[in-house]
């Protein structure tokens, strides 16, 4: 029996019943919660959070939505080792709560971008990542406007010593160079797709996994990160 | 007493009044197109509703229906590109959401003024080229603002947009176009009627706070061009806000689907006028509504501002007495909202009241049917002058020494540049229905979850064609789009078609729009495609120049089942033939080989051979069933040559051809850039390339071998070449 | 470069008053919700600051507004604010 | 409403000096495109201005430095400025 995956909704997030749809494809099951409820649904063994607009991303993207209530729901939950990822605007929500380091600014082109990316497992073993290995590659969507990862450098330094950088933006074959904008179009420091906490149980990424769920939509490639999360669910608290 | 007056003389009060001129106005009333409008072929067993719905709905089994619609908003996007586009996207999902459907897709049809300088052989002798570098300057700023004013709302109210065409043409530069088409999938149990029933019924007004937005906007900006001195028409200009649009879309579908809603319809041109007359005018007859109630954004708003007032994101929804606190339930979880501002009565009088006062009393059908003109019509001069010419006559021979460079040339056509930098822009995968995107296919296809069928979904429209026989035009445009949406497999079920014209008061641009409803009903008769829907935009001038007739059409078709991602436009594979299927005539008239290349505008647009144009339809569809081809890509701009280079550039191999294999007996310049209807290009795996010739007889459409693929080049043009041909400077 | 003196010029670009503000609402109402109800007419604007080569505040200023009406501005929707000499950030 | 005096405040946000800021950059080259080949140093930021109950100007500075540490602004990547008291265009 899958543990419950919680996809909290937000206003203006839009990605809820995709989300719901690739953890389906997957054997998990997910149920949807309000954002106005302080606490997740019983039998919460891991949150999605989806991608969108949330309050229309006015001010920064994120930065109004982390003060809902689910938001400090999840934060706790964090705390307790449950396993979170926050794709896209959920990313965005999770750096502006303080959840995760940095931050996601304007992409450098100043431009909506809605592609393909491939991706560089850097770091496997984490919640979201442990039917993957480290170096593969995956091809995986971006839709977003502000995605490009900033940070101090020292906090960088800090991520990549601690194995708290999850994803970077690749050429297919795997090779990194955050200066070439075919390969890393939003400009992100370093190449960086997806961190996680120091903890390892809080992860965000901008890429979305779910809509690189069926062949018939151009890759599977997102599917080992959801079932990641829908399996870690099951034996709660890995990681 | 002065003139402004007379109206009191009359018995109207100021309300009144106003509501009157809006509703009466071009826009909201139709009153210079309806009586050619019946014209067109709306009927055909899948079609639910047709016209004069808020979208059209046609069945495509498993009790499911599309919902379709297609509007304009040119002059808005002309006064402020972003914000005239983003609230363009806005109303058009607000006319799928009243019929009950969720949007889950969009489109976009474009045109510009030119974004670069023609070819110096292209300039029109105009006298004023001494502009062109601020002119240029000033459509790329004008493209850029739409295409970001699309997916500023698009994105952020959640709806993809997953289709378009961008086209550019001096005729334009006065006047843009934008043209925006939506779609949305539903059970068509769930249908929502425009209806206020039920006496003592409660209307809602659910959305964002009325304000002074586009007081008279629909008069104001649809019914006139464009003259110096705008700047009295700015403080109308609306500003979008995808974020309320968004809650707003979640809560009444939540309303539809739980039962709650006995009737809806948005708040578009005219704003609560047009509500609430034409619910009151399709239900029970009456409505008494309360202004008081109304949340206004600004203080001291008399009541004709209020009635007329455009302010987005706004829905009315009907609901029985005992379900109220269950609807304002809803709308307060999504945070939209919610007011009761009326109720329905059976009186046959809408009776608005402020203040208690009355403010309006008028039976809501007189204000709703509006008036009609029947318009004189007359064939303009310039025309038959125009048609006169043979463009052959004025247009190089070229050989095989030259096609290479001709081709190149034509390549650098804004209208042939790659639309990547727009559509990139655009979320065109939410809702994970997106089986070719943008600039995979000649139309999107879009899965229906939870059946094995797919849509296709194909935009065009070509304005230069217009110029020269709009009745043609308009039949080129159904062609065209049918085409697009059988390339993928598609059988086309509905079309719905978006008017862009100028001054209707002109008996000639009247006329062109009578000959254009007869070239769409000559050709959706012919090709067995119902209209289910469609908007006017007249007006479409500037200093009294008005554009070309551009009639843009929207095809849909359903593929049935969906056999997996259908073959794409790119050559792919080294060795693989290449095919040319459809006859190729003499059809340069209005091309643009002519117009790029040598600025040549003149002769007839392509005659449409109706049946061949359907034969080579199914034969594509058919193709694409079986899983034939490696490739398939439609001709269409630029005739075969353009074509085979963008299958070159889409696939990144190139192709060797022999220029003389498909129209031998027709010169080199009419073979490579004719525009004849009903013609692709394929590539085949060598083994299956019988059995393509096979289906293409039994389907009597004529087939040729023209070469095979491979290399860097086409034409012997590197492809690299190409690619930065295509690639747009702006 | 030349040796022309430059001035720092900043310019704060607003919606035109009256028009409709999604974000300031947004922004209003999230404010609300944290405790500071009586926060009221909130409007997003931009600023954009930038050194001129000038020689005296009246040519900058003119300059700037020049700036603005082409491109830092769409006069249909926002007006602007030239302040010349003030140092940003 | 109560009776409580207000303040007119606004606030400046912009990148955090040394960081990126590719806006500034893309205006920089569009201006210079339209023939401003000297304008340097070009910095975008945005601003946020709100009336505020307050007594005096020093507690709408602190009221305001709390709303921009608390969700203006993001500290990570920007910085802040407060003006009490002018009114905007
Ligand atoms: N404005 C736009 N918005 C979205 N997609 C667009 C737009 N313009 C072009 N496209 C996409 O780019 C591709 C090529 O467009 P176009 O050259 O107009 O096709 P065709 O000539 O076959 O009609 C199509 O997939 C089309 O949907
Ligand atoms: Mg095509």
């Amino acid at each position: 029996m899958s543990g419950l995956v919680a996809i909290p909704i937000i206003p203006g997030v839009n990605c809820e019943h995709d989300v719901a749809h690739a953890i389906s494809l997957v054997g998990g099951e997910s149920a949807f919660v309000h954002h106005m409820e302080a606490t997740l649904p019983s039998g919460t063994q891991a949150v999605y959070i989806p991608g969108g607009f949330s309050y229309g991303d006015y001010l920064r993207a994120g930065a109004i939505a982390r003060f809902a209530p689910i938001v400090a729901a999840i934060g706790r939950a964090a705390a307790d080792g449950m396993p979170v990822l926050g794709v896209c605007n959920g990313f965005q929500i999770l750096c502006e709560a303080g959840l995760l380091p940095g931050a996601l600014a304007r992409n450098v082109g100043l431009r909506f971008l809605c592609q393909d990316v491939h991706l560089r497992v850097e770091t496997a073993g984490t919640p979201v990542t442990h039917r993957l290995k480290a170096g593969n590659v995956l091809r995986i969507p971006i839709n977003h406007g502000e995605g490009c990862y900033t940070a101090p450098t020292e906090t960088i330094d800090r991520l990549e010593a601690g194995n708290q950088v999850l994803l970077r933006y690749c050429r297919p074959d795997g090779t990194v160079d955050p200066d070439d904008r075919e390969s890393n179009p939003n400009g992100s420091l370093r190449s960086i797709a997806g961190v996680t906490n120091e903890a390892g149980n809080v992860a965000g990424m901008m890429p979305h996994p779910e809509r690189a769920s069926e062949s018939i939509l151009g890759s599977v490639d997102g599917l080992p990160i959801v079932e990641s999360l829908v399996k870690v669910s099951t034996t709660a608290g890995v990681a | 007493m002065s003139e402004q007056h007379l109206h009191r003389q009359l018995g109207l009060t100021d309300a009144e009044l106003a509501m009157y001129s809006v509703m009466w106005s071009e826009h909201c009333s139709y009153k210079s197109s309806r009586v050619h409008l019946g014209r067109l072929p709306s009927d055909g067993p899948q079609v639910v509703l047709g016209p004069g719905e808020n979208a059209g709905v046609v069945d495509i089994g498993d009790g499911l229906g599309v919902v379709v619609r297609i509007e304009s908003h040119n002059h808005p996007s002309y006064v402020e590109p972003y914000q005239g586009a983003a609230t363009g996207v806005g109303g058009i999902l607000r006319d799928i959401l009243t019929m009950g459907a969720r949007p889950t897709a969009c489109f976009d049809s474009l045109r510009f003024g030119l974004p670069v300088e023609a070819p110096a052989t292209a300039v029109a002798p105009s006298g004023d080229s001494g502009a062109a570098d601020d002119e240029t300057l000033r459509q790329r700023w004008l493209a850029n603002g739409v295409v970001s004013g699309i997916s500023g709302y698009g994105n952020a109210v959640g709806v993809p947009t997953v289709g378009g065409e961008i086209l550019f043409d001096p005729t334009y530069a006065g006047n843009p176009l934008v043209n925006v088409m939506a779609l949305g999938v539903m059970e068509l149990e769930h249908l929502q009627r425009a209806q206020a029933t039920g006496e003592g019924n409660i209307v809602l007004l659910i959305g964002a706070s009325t304000g002074r937005d586009g007081i008279g906007g629909v008069s104001v900006l649809a019914s006139s061009g464009f003259e110096a001195g705008d700047e009295e028409k700015r403080p109308s200009v609306q500003v979008g806000d995808p974020f309320e649009e968004k809650k707003l879309i979640e809560a009444c579908l939540e309303l539809f689907r739980s039962g709650l809603s006995v009737g809806a319809q948005d708040l578009g041109g005219a704003g609560l006028t047009c509500a609430t007359s034409e619910t009151a005018a399709g239900g029970s007859g009456g409505m008494d509504v309360d202004l008081d109630a109304v949340v206004l954004r600004e203080q001291g708003m008399p009541a004709f501002e209020i009635l007329t007032s455009e302010s987005q994101e706004r829905m009315l929804v009907v609901v029985e007495p005992g379900d109220l606190d269950a609807a304002l339930d809803v709308c307060a979880r999504w945070e939209a909202p919610a007011c009761v501002v009326g109720r329905v009565t059976d009186s046959g009088r809408l009776r608005v009241r402020q203040g208690g006062d009355v403010v309006c009393d008028v039976p809501p059908a007189s204000l709703a049917e509006g008036i009609r003109y029947d318009r004189p019509l007359a064939r303009p001069a310039r025309i038959d002058a125009l048609t006169a010419r043979d463009p052959s006559a004025e247009l190089p021979v070229v050989t095989e020494a030259t096609l290479r460079e001709e081709t190149s040339l034509l390549m650098t056509s804004p209208n042939l540049a790659s639309a990547e930098w727009a559509y990139r822009q655009y979320d065109h995968q939410l809702f994970l229905n997106t089986v070719v995107r943008p600039g995979e296919g000649d139309a999107a296809v879009l899965r229906v979850m939870g059946t094995d069928k797919a849509l296709a979904v194909a935009l065009d429209g070509v304005g230069r064609y217009g110029r020269l026989d709009p009745r043609r035009g308009a039949a080129l445009a159904v062609a065209e789009a049918s085409r697009n949406v059988s390339a993928v497999g598609a059988v086309p079920i509905a079309a719905v078609d978006c008017m862009n014209f100028g001054n209707p008061e002109k008996p000639e641009v009247m006329w062109e729009f009578s000959e254009a409803v007869d070239g769409l009903t000559e050709a959706c008769e012919a090709l067995g495609v119902p209209i289910v829907g469609g908007n006017v935009s007249f007006y479409n001038e500037t200093s009294g120049r008005d554009i070309d007739p551009t009639p843009i059409v929207g095809v849909v078709g359903l593929v049935d089942p969906l056999p997996g991602v259908p073959s794409g436009v790119g050559f792919e594979v080294l060795g693989d033939l290449v095919l040319v299927a459809g006859a190729t005539g003499v059809d340069l008239g209005g091309s643009e080989w002519a117009w790029w290349n040598y600025g040549v505008v003149c002769g007839s647009p392509p005659a449409v051979d109706w049946p061949a144009e359907r034969a080579h339809n199914a034969f594509l569809a058919d193709v694409q069933r079986a899983g034939l081809a490696r490739s398939v890509h439609d001709v269409s701009l630029g005739g075969v040559a353009v074509c085979l280079c963008e299958c070159a550039l889409a696939g990144g191999v190139g192709a060797v051809v022999d220029t003389t294999a498909w129209a031998p007996a027709i010169s080199l310049s009419a073979a490579l850039f004719s525009e004849t209807s009903g013609r692709s290009v394929l590539s085949v795996p060598p083994g299956a390339a019988e059995a393509i010739e096979h289906l293409a007889q039994t389907h009597g459409v004529p087939i040729f071998r023209v070469g095979e693929v491979g290399g860097d080049s086409i034409f012997g043009i590197p492809l690299a070449d190409l690619e930065s041909a295509v690639t747009p400077r702006w | 470069m030349s040796d022309t003196p430059t001035r720092h010029v900043t310019v704060t670009i607003r919606p035109k008053v009256g028009l409709r503000d999604p974000e300031g609402n947004a922004i209003e109402h999230a404010l609300a919700a944290l405790g500071w109800q009586g926060v009221t007419n909130v409007h997003v604007g931009r600023t954009v600051s930038f050194e001129l080569p000038a020689g005296d505040d009246d040519t900058a200023r003119s300059e700037a507004a020049e700036m603005c009406s082409r491109i830092l501005a769409n006069p249909v929707i926002e007006d602007f604010q030239i302040e010349v000499g003030g140092r940003g950030v």
